[in-house]
């Protein structure tokens, strides 16, 4: 072996220690390719796991919290949902299309290894900025691999953001959410029980694509990366239609002890973390895998990332039933072993040994990192910046047109009209709104959903950034007419040995902690993503919140569209002069600097339930989450939704910039007609919260004080043309 | 001077080729049994003018195939270059 | 009346079909699996649902044109039999030659998901019975491949027989680059039916922006088989 | 004895090729003035056994182009067969 063999498997010369220790041996090279992908940050969380224990993971509602491949949770009637965030950024960076393409096949088995039928997708991006040629490719090309695969095998793309800066220039993320429902008794586990039950590998034949995928996921981008990539994987979205079918018909005939997909680290990671779930081993023989490619060795099968796959344990004599239904669907299942009493992974190859260490080492005992944590010193400078010697512009609506024409606030139309967000028949509010909205067929209820995260923000202050990100997003379920029921978390971070990074990881993870708590949404499970570094360094620290709600009524569903004339125009909350950080700032004023605003938990907590009894009291005609962009941008969306103009007065002390784009939190703008408005006012009196007439809903134009007149139209034009004509070039 | 440029793309040699496998699926199905193997790729023409020697026109294409018309992570391509007519 | 929905391998608009002639419509609906020879004959009417048979691969509707099935409901429809083929059910359709014409890439390049506008041209066949000619009907599409082509002839004996049934309202409107606009054409008997565009998703008011105008579609068919029912009965 | 299949398969001529003419736009972006013409279609390698005779393969081939390959209705395709070693 070579001279410093670990070093080729990603590990240190202390963890190759801990593996001689655990083995009393040295490892011979399959074994350590073993437990170098499984001892990945990207299987392992060894410089995560102290941290994510600070989340809060319990509730009435939670029957499966972190730990399974999926989360779940009740929403009565005898059904639960699954949900969860994945990320695929560095196989995105390389090929964006299949990157993108296998990150949304990858969320979605996991799914459906949790016996739930997905019914939504959602997306969550960051790219460099759009007049770069190449962030054209990586952002085309990702949107279209999400459209390829998830339309192909028909589960609906229903919302998600996408936000551009040049902190992810050079390393672009691409996080990719599923949603499931299921009854009860279809919840499944990957778990290995039942000494002699055998072990089979179903769907995709095993090659050699993506070999050590999990550890190149542990590394930063280099200038070399496209060099040393592994094979790129590529998705076949037809074969994973064919093995979701086959699967969910197989969990609902009750032959199978477990079941779980193959994602990062393949056939490892599935047969060590099944096993030791179920406390067995699993021992295999590498001859009975079906294989793609010829000549393969013991150690590119066990690493192989070759996607479609999914190993299940059925009943012992169940085997043929497994093959009768998969090859109904056209599809190859194998045994390949069976389960052992040992608590080793066992591995064969023609008869003799060529692997044999205890699963429990490979998925449970990976060595944990306290790593050091220490706060940046950019954070002063940033924080401090003064921005009261900023000057006002002197044509308001200019500055909201500009507003309204960055790409981050602009239309993503140009994204979501590439994926079918309909199949299924479910989709009540459709992309464009705050949180997208789907019935549940045969009940009068409906799920809403949403992602939300703000990088910069967290960049400027990371604890309160990953708050406002679980306030935002729990914010656009209400809005829509939801209570918000549990999170999944996407953290995407820098190299974690980096202890400014690290301290951006830990605040981060408190912050959403913190909110979660408050607003009595568990977190049931996440993905965490480091090493997102090129060469121009470290991306802005950026949690995703993925979001659930549940509607009692689906009739209750609400959107942002303003409806008809003489409504009039609520604001719930209140706006303080907090420009920091903020979108304006950025467009207007070319700065990334400055306190983010104030979160205060309990006002948001107040301000969410005000909205959400208005709306089951049936008098809310549209709601809309106030924060990227402001109120004047809060507005102008619900205008150019309708078409209709609105005229605002309001009464303020706050210099203009600040009333118009200040991105204060624990806003909701409704709107009610003229006989409801004093039912308002009154539900905000009840729960202590600021309330303000703004104005009504009145022809083409909108309207603000003395400070903008703009044409419903011309709003329109620019945040409609923004992305098209950027990526038309 | 005018060129004719036939350029074929193909997946790299063990990258999965879905579209080849499902097509291989439909000619055995049709009965074609002896059909073994299936590749499915990309065929361009390009019609290049105004260059005047072949060896710029190689050199052109290479460029264009690394650049936009093959994407080199995952594929392989080659190319022919003949003179055209008038 | 009886409905056959039929899936292919990598159908994935079957089970939405299927929702909408059994739940919404409320009428006796089997879902037929490709693999089977099966006698159609006691069905009123097949529709071939939306999704990617086979992934699209080569062509949408290539590989699944040639599924054991197709061969009972290209017999069902020569003997008169309704057959409705919606997105890829449509491109099926033409593969298999039971429509004229075939598909090409959109001339966007794009996958496009998005309610369309379209133009009732012929409310004479089974399916459009329950609208008006020239009505304006919010339907949406999704789809890649959707940019219909005929040629001169073909398209001069498509007008002649009054064939072209639906159309997007105007080149603005048009999501795909479709010659003369065309979002749906029929036989020349009017029992086979394709279209882009997917009733299915706008059956019900409660979905997306609202529009019922798919409802109508199936509602048709429903009527005409009844009235069918009544002449024969 | 085996076979080494070469297809081609491309738009007919007079109908308007979308893919190509987007394929011209990018190249003649990228500063490629002298592209004047571009064509997309599809390239496929296919291998044949079990079959001795070239003759068959031709006519098999053929078939296998007009029945699922190609659609006749809007494609032409071309084809070279070739003799694999062993
Ligand atoms: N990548 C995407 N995929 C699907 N839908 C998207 C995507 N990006 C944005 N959207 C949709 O566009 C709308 C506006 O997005 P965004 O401005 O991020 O909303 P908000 O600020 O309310 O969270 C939302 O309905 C969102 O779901
Ligand atoms: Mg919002």
């Amino acid at each position: 072996m070579a001279e410093k063999p670990w070093e080729s498997e990603g590990l240190t010369k202390e963890e190759y220690d801990m593996i001689i220790d655990i083995l009393g041996r040295e490892p011979n090279k399959t074994e350590l390719g073993m437990y170098g992908v499984m001892w990945s940050e990207h299987c392992s969380y060894k410089n995560s796991k102290p941290v994510l224990k600070r989340f809060p993971t319990e509730g009435k509602h939670v029957l499966q919290g972190p730990g399974e491949n999926a989360g779940i949770i009740d929403i009565g009637d005898n059904q639960a949902i699954s949900f969860k965030i994945e990320s695929h950024n560095h196989p995105s960076a390389i090929e964006p299309y299949q990157g993108a393409a296998t990150g949304v096949g990858g969320i979605i088995r996991d799914i459906f290894t949790m016996g739930a039928r997905p019914i939504a997708s959602l997306n969550s991006l960051r790219f460099g900025e759009l007049d770069d040629e190449h962030v054209r490719y990586l952002f085309a090309g990702v949107v279209e691999g999400i459209a390829g695969y998830g339309n192909c095998i028909g589960i609906p793309t229903v919302a998600g953001e996408v936000y551009f800066s040049n902190a992810y220039k050079g390393n672009p993320l691409v996080n990719a959410m599923c949603v499931g429902i299921m009854d009860h008794e279809d919840i499944s586990t990957g778990r290995a029980a039942g000494v002699g039950n055998p072990v089979m590998v179903v769907g995709a034949a095993t090659g050699r694509d993506g070999i050590q995928g999990a550890s190149f996921a542990s590394d930063e981008l280099t200038e070399e990366s496209e060099e040393d990539r592994p094979a790129v994987q590529v998705g076949d979205p037809f074969m994973e239609k064919l093995l979701l079918e086959a699967s969910l018909e197989l969990i609902k005939t009750g032959a199978l002890v477990g079941i779980q997909d193959m994602g990062a680290a393949g056939l490892t990671s599935s047969a060590s973390e099944m096993a030791s779930r179920g406390g067995t081993g699993i021992e295999l023989d590498i001859d009975l895998v079906p294989k793609r490619e010829e000549g393969m060795t013991p150690y590119e099968v066990m690493l192989s990332e070759s996607q479609e796959r999914m190993l299940v344990v059925p009943k012992k004599g169940k085997e043929k039933l497994v093959k009768e239904i998969f090859s109904k669907w056209g599809l190859h299942a194998a045994v390949i072993g069976k389960v052992t009493g040992d608590g080793m992974i066992r591995v064969l190859n023609k008869g003799e040994v060529v692997a044999e260490v205890p699963a429990r080492s490979l998925a449970d005992d990976a060595p944990v990192y306290q790593r050091e944590s220490r706060r940046p010193d950019y954070l002063d400078e940033v924080q401090n910046y003064d921005l009261s010697r900023l000057i006002e512009p002197t044509d308001y609506n200019q500055s909201l047109l500009e507003v309204l024409g960055s790409p981050n606030i602009a239309s993503k139309e140009w994204v979501y009209q590439q994926y079918d967000h309909m199949v299924l028949v479910n989709t009540v509010v459709l992309p464009g709104s705050d949180a997208a909205v789907l019935r549940i067929k045969g009940t009068k209820k409906g799920l809403a959903m949403t992602t939300d995260g703000n990088g910069r923000y967290c960049y400027l202050d990371p604890e309160r950034g990953g708050a406002i990100a679980v306030a935002e997003a729990a914010r656009n379920i209400v809005c829509s007419g939801a209570k918000p029921l549990a999170i999944t978390d996407g953290l995407n971070f820098g190299n974690p040995m980096d202890p400014e990074i690290f301290w951006q990881f830990e605040k981060s993870v408190d912050g959403i902690s913190q909110a979660c708590r408050a607003l009595n949404t568990p977190v049931t499970g996440g993905n965490v993503s480091f090493y997102n570094e090129s060469p121009e360094g470290a991306i802005y620290p950026t949690p995703v919140i993925g979001m659930v709600g549940l509607l009692e009524d689906i009739n209750l569903a609400t959107t942002h569209h303003f409806k008809d004339e003489e409504d009039i125009i609520i604001l719930l909350g209140e706006t303080k002069e907090e420009l920091g950080g903020s979108e304006y700032l950025k467009v207007v004023h070319n700065l990334e600097v400055g306190r983010i605003p104030e979160l205060d938990l309990g006002l948001e907590k107040k301000v969410q339930e005000t909205c959400l009894e208005a709306i089951k009291a049936g008098i809310v005609k549209s709601a809309h989450d106030c924060s990227d962009g402001g109120l004047a941008v809060n507005l102008a969306e619900s205008c150019i939704s309708s078409g209709l103009g609105a005229r605002i007065k309001i009464e303020t002390d706050l210099p203009p910039a600040a009333l118009l784009f200040s991105e204060s939190q624990s806003r909701i703008v409704i709107t009610v007609t003229k006989d409801n408005l004093a039912k308002v006012e009154e539900l905000a009196k009840k729960h202590a919260i600021p309330f303000t007439k703004l104005g009504e809903v009145m022809g083409d134009r909108l309207i603000i004080n003395n400070l903008i007149d703009l044409e419903v139209e011309e709003m329109k034009r620019r945040w409609q043309e923004s992305i098209p004509s950027r990526m038309e070039e | 001077m005018k060129w004719k440029v036939r350029i074929e793309i193909m997946l790299k040699e063990n990258i999965l080729d879905p579209q080849g496998k499902a097509v291989k699926g439909g000619l055995n199905a049709l009965g074609y049994k002896n059909v073994a193997d299936v590749h499915v790729g990309k065929y361009m023409e390009l019609i290049i003018a105004d260059t005047d020697n072949q060896e710029d026109v190689n050199k052109q294409v290479d460029e264009m195939c690394q650049r936009l018309l093959a994407n080199p992570v995952i594929e392989d391509y080659t190319f022919q270059v003949e003179k055209m007519e008038g | 009346m009886k409905f056959a929905v039929i899936t292919f391998p990598g159908s994935n608009c079957d089970r939405d079909v299927y929702h909408v002639t059994k739940e919404v419509l409320e009428q006796p609906t089997d879902m037929i699996w490709y693999n089977d020879k099966l006698d159609l004959s006691s069905y009123d009417c097949v529709i071939l649902p939306g999704g990617f048979s086979y992934g699209d691969y080569l062509r949408a509707g290539a590989i699944a044109r040639f599924s054991p099935l197709m061969e009972s409901v290209t017999g069902y429809a020569k003997d008169g039999g309704l057959v409705l083929g919606i997105c890829n059910g449509f491109q099926i359709l033409l593969e298999a030659g039971l429509l004229p014409g075939a598909m090409k890439v959109n001339d966007s390049l794009k996958f496009v998901c998005k309610y369309t506008k379209l133009k009732v041209i012929n409310a004479g066949t089974p399916f459009t019975n329950r609208y008006s000619k020239g009505e304006i009907l919010n339907i949406p599409v999704a789809h890649r491949e959707g940019n219909y082509y005929i040629d001169d002839e073909g398209l001069a004996e498509l007008i002649a027989n009054n064939q072209i049934v639906v159309k997007y309202l105007d080149d603005e409107e048009n999501p795909n680059g479709s010659v003369v606009n065309i979002a749906g054409i029929c036989n020349k008997e009017g029992n086979v039916f394709g279209l882009m565009p997917h009733p299915e998703r706008c059956a019900e008011s409660i979905l997306g922006d609202g529009s019922k105008d798919g409802y109508e579609l199936f509602a048709s068919i429903l009527d005409y088989v009844n009235k069918r029912g009544e002449k024969c009965g």
